[in-house]
């Protein structure tokens, strides 16, 4: 199976089917379901450094083909993921990384800094993209310079594999991708969901409490193939792609489009046992075309 | 333990202009997994273009002898009418059993009524069956709007006393639940719920004042069904928690509903 | 029918259902289907200052809920439409406006004057946000610079109606939208099409000849929703909002975000009559509400 | 007049593992709009959560005096997938008919080859009958990849001498149509054809060598099939020309395919 394995950083991942932050839990939730040491990886849910509550009710909204969320980043923050979670998920045999976020530079960094000492916690997830809370999140990952700032503190405190996390609420996310290169990231994932919104024509209300949300599923897809070839085109650290994966041919596509990696977020509400079916499907495809090697694949457009 | 199941239609009888009882089994006379009274299911809707997300759906009935799960469905959307539309031999994808459910009362000479509103009424039969079958003998109240929205009557009345209310009057009491004469006639020690919000609310209000212990089952709306995504949050005392794991049944006492 | 009249500009729309620039042809291509005359208005084909033949096959490709296109603008040129399709357009009793695009912004002016005297035709929609083609279009729109420039240019020129069409490939359309105001654009309309990418995976190539293209359908409207209503709360100018309108409900959704007026487009493709059962719907859901006038639905939420 | 129309379905036969022939007529006994050979119609597919735009599918035939249409599917994705589930009495949705035709040969003792590869097989039944009923003797050349493949010969040879071609031999001559011994043996002033694009590339080049006239009709992929979207455009010698509504009927001398 070392056709599959794919190097991010200093991550090693067995092969390249993740699970998206948000969408996955803990992953624990999922092993009713599937085995999770077939995983190449599972990126939890957002943490930050103080517990939060998360937005008021309704949070969600289905949209055609997608769905908008507004969770906004509920969570007991890091040092009960440290002394409550951890200790349950560190047994797991796949590569379990953190999703990091933050109202502020210093929540960052801190954040990321509790975590470095977690010997199974190999990487972590920046997200610089979240668009459901209120300071911070989305706001560093639409700017150039305040991308590059968070980047730049919390890789001053983090030595493990750093995964920066972008947003495609912006006119070019290349510059962004760029800018969080320059500061050492390790890697790019994308892209976190779009910004969307969704009115209640009967109550004459929006659906969700904050208004707007995050738009996920298979909606998204061809904007995140887009931003994953034009990011693929302007920087060389490897790019973990997702957006509105639903099969292993969205899968591949993704690959071509220049991802080293891939993760699905949303489908998993429909299809559980989604991630193992598109682990089968793309070493089918390889076989199918004779493909040697995962890495043969990736940006080969 | 949940899980991913392919189930086949075996019936599927319209009850009234909305509403559809399914009942499913297994394709290879496998025993259905355990469901307890008060849980549900997430079902995938194929051949609905506007449908993205699964449909939770609760336990109405599970006929254990026959290996059948029950679902009562009201027509809302394309979702709840594409599986009205479902024909018999069809297989049905299901995630299940999800959720929590109603407790069973401590002392056997508890006095308990089930009270269900509209498609509310779904999870209460199962209930029912359950709460004879351990030597209580439960009350239903139904509400509907009209006396051929009343649904399942025959199968409420195996499993404890029927009372219905209707808003036309066209069966039972006029009016809704909460203005039933049995809440003044009799004394509960426990009600059980589920219905319309404002139902709900009316029936948690009534218990609390009257001191009666009274469970909830919410119907949030929800994007997983089993506690992942953190979408279907009700705000309870102790938080935001999960509907689909931490419910959809809720001790009113829990919720902030009430002062 | 009073109620449902609206006023663009000094533009006079006898309702508010219209139909989208290079979905609709030049109109006379539906009239077998749906009676023209019921219609608001009638956007016809992006049209430019010299013929253009557009992008190479293939420019279109199916996604999830919706459709990437790469026409290119292909059109005979101003020059032509005034002399060869105005003549067949101008007795159509609804309003007919054209969608001027261009390279260079006198490109724009110069095709924008050359409209100036059609007497039937009452406004005109620059697209500065057409992805579709190499130079211009989309690169106006997606800076506040180039388009204060660019609407700038055109309104010295052109006296009527002017409505600008707005690129949702940006990290803040408010700002975009102001700047057109401010330069006396008499409304916006918004959005095009979103940048987007689709790839074959057997023959491992992008689908569209160029690479990526333009996403549009029911995929697009939460995206639509959120800046129809972003941009409602930072501008006084009316907005024409569409993407992915499939239904009334969706036109009403649209109305209650902000919209003055709604355009349709690749819904039309699926059902040519659409324009008329939105129409109808909006009606309908008038009379139950007992809405007397149309404009107090807009952005009443 | 191009109409949005719902037909309900007559028939539905499965020809073969991949292929369905499906009949259609009107709900009322309204008579049918009139359609040309080589005319197509965009179908919509309901159930499909993939399926957004309409599919466009060949006229097979019209059977006037039954007042049906006839659509010959190959199964490729979902979208032909459902259509090839559809049950008598279910309503298809269609526009009709769409695009041009082929043009009737001037001189009644022209020698007319009609050659049909895979689905592209289709146009060229109704096209035939249409030919026989002017006065002509057309002939068919059908390829296919295997004998199971070659469908509807019955209704073929009602209207002219069938020659047919299989990639493995099974029936036929064995390989492509382009090497049928027909295209040596016989002189034709003649061909129209359809089917993959290699193989009509070959069918162009034999006959522009030859002299021969010769139609093509083309499959791009489109997205709304009455000229409106400019998505189907093929480049020809006059410049980009839409396959909906140009076509899908095109002289090859208008093509940029030679030279
Ligand atoms: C735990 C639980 C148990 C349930 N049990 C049953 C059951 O036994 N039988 C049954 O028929 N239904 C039940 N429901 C409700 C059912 O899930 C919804 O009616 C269904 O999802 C609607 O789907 P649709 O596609 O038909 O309609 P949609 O097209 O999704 O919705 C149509 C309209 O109804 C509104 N709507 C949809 N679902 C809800 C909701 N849950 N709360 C408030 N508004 C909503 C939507 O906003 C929309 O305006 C249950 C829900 C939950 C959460
Ligand atoms: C004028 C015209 C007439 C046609 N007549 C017939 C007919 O009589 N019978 C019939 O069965 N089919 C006919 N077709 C082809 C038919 O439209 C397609 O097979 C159908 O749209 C596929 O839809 P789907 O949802 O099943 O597959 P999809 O899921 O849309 O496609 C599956 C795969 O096939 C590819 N594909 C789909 N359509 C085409 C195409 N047109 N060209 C190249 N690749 C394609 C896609 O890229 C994809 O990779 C005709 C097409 C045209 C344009
Ligand atoms: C309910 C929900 C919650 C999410 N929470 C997070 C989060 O906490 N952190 C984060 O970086 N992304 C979060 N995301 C975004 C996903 O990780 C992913 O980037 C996005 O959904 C696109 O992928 P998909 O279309 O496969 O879902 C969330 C998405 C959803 C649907
Ligand atoms: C095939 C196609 C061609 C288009 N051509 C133009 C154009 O020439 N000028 C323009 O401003 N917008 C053009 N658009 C964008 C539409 O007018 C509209 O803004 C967009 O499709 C979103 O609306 P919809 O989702 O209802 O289609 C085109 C869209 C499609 C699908
Ligand atoms: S529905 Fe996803 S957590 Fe409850
Ligand atoms: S398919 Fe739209 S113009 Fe031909």
């Amino acid at each position: 199976m070392d056709k599959l394995k794919v190097n991010i950083g200093n991550l090693e991942l067995k092969n390249p089917v993740m699970t998206a932050s948000g969408t996955f839990g803990y992953g624990v939730e999922y092993s009713d379901f599937i085995d999770l040491s077939k995983l190449g990886g599972i990126f939890v849910k957002g943490t930050t450094l103080h517990a939060r509550q998360g937005n008021a009710y309704p949070r969600m909204a289905e949209t055609p083909a997608g769905m908008l969320n507004a969770v906004g980043l509920q969570n007991k923050g890091v040092d009960y993921f440290v002394s409550h979670i951890y200790p349950e998920l560190k047994d797991i045999d796949t590569n379990i990384i953190v999703n990091v976020s933050g109202s502020t530079i210093e929540d960052y960094a801190e954040c990321a800094a509790r975590l470095t000492d977690l010997d199974k916690i190999p990487a972590i997830e920046l997200n610089i993209s979240c668009p459901n809370v209120k300071e911070g999140g989305m706001a560093f990952g639409t700017s150039v310079c305040s991308a590059a700032e968070v980047v730049k503190a919390v890789r001053s405190v983090y030595n493990k594999t750093l995964i920066v996390k972008l947003s495609p609420n912006v006119t070019d996310i290349t510059e962004i991708a760029k800018a969080v290169e320059a500061e050492g990231a390790d890697a790019v994932s994308l892209i976190n969901t779009l910004l969307g919104m969704s009115i209640d024509i009967n109550k004459r209300k929006p659906v969700l409490s904050t208004i707007t949300g995050g738009l996920s599923g298979p909606c998204v897809k061809p904007v995140a193939i887009r931003m994953v070839w034009q990011t693929y085109n302007a920087i060389k650290i490897p790019i973990i792609g997702m957006g509105g994966i639903s099969s292993w041919q969205d899968a591949i596509e993704f690959i071509l489009a220049g991802s080293s990696a891939i993760q699905i977020g949303t489908y998993n509400f429909i299809d559980p046992t989604i991630s193992e079916k598109v682990l089968i499907g793309i070493q089918q495809y390889m076989e199918k075309y004779k493909v040697t090697h995962i890495s043969d694949l990736v940006g080969q457009i | 333990m949940k899980k991913m199941l392919d189930l086949i239609v075996t019936e599927n009888n319209q009850l009234n202009q909305n509403y559809f009882l399914l009942k499913l089994t297994t394709p290879n006379n496998e025993k259905l997994p355990e469901m307890l009274p008060g849980q549900f299911v997430e079902v995938r809707v194929d051949n609905s273009t506007s449908t993205f997300l699964r449909r939770p759906i609760s336990v109405n009935f599970v006929d254990t002898e026959k290996n059948e799960l029950w679902l009562l469905i009201q027509v809302i959307g394309d979702g709840t009418r594409q599986l009205s539309l479902c024909k018999i031999g069809e297989i049905v994808n299901l995630l299940l059993p999800l959720g929590n459910s109603f407790s069973m009362p401590q002392n056997k000479n508890s006095e308990l009524l089930l009270i269900g509103g509209g498609v509310g009424t779904a999870p209460m039969l199962y209930w029912g069956k359950i709460l004879k079958d351990a030597g209580f003998k439960p009350n239903f109240l139904l509400g509907a709007r009209s006396a051929k929205d009343l649904l399942q009557l025959e199968d409420f009345s195996k499993y404890g006393e029927v009372y219905t209310t209707t808003e036309d009057g066209t069966a039972g009491e006029k009016g809704f639940v909460t203005n039933h004469s049995i809440l003044q006639n009799k004394d509960f020690t426990h009600i059980y719920t589920c219905g319309p919000k404002p139902m709900m609310m009316a029936v948690a209000k009534y218990a609390n004042q009257k001191n009666i212990e009274c469970e909830v089952s919410l119907e949030n709306t929800m994007a997983c069904g089993f506690g992942v995504c953190l979408c279907c949050v009700e705000g309870t005392k102790n938080g935001n928690l999960c509907v689909c794991t931490e419910g959809p049944v809720f001790n009113i006492n829990d919720l902030k509903w009430i002062n």
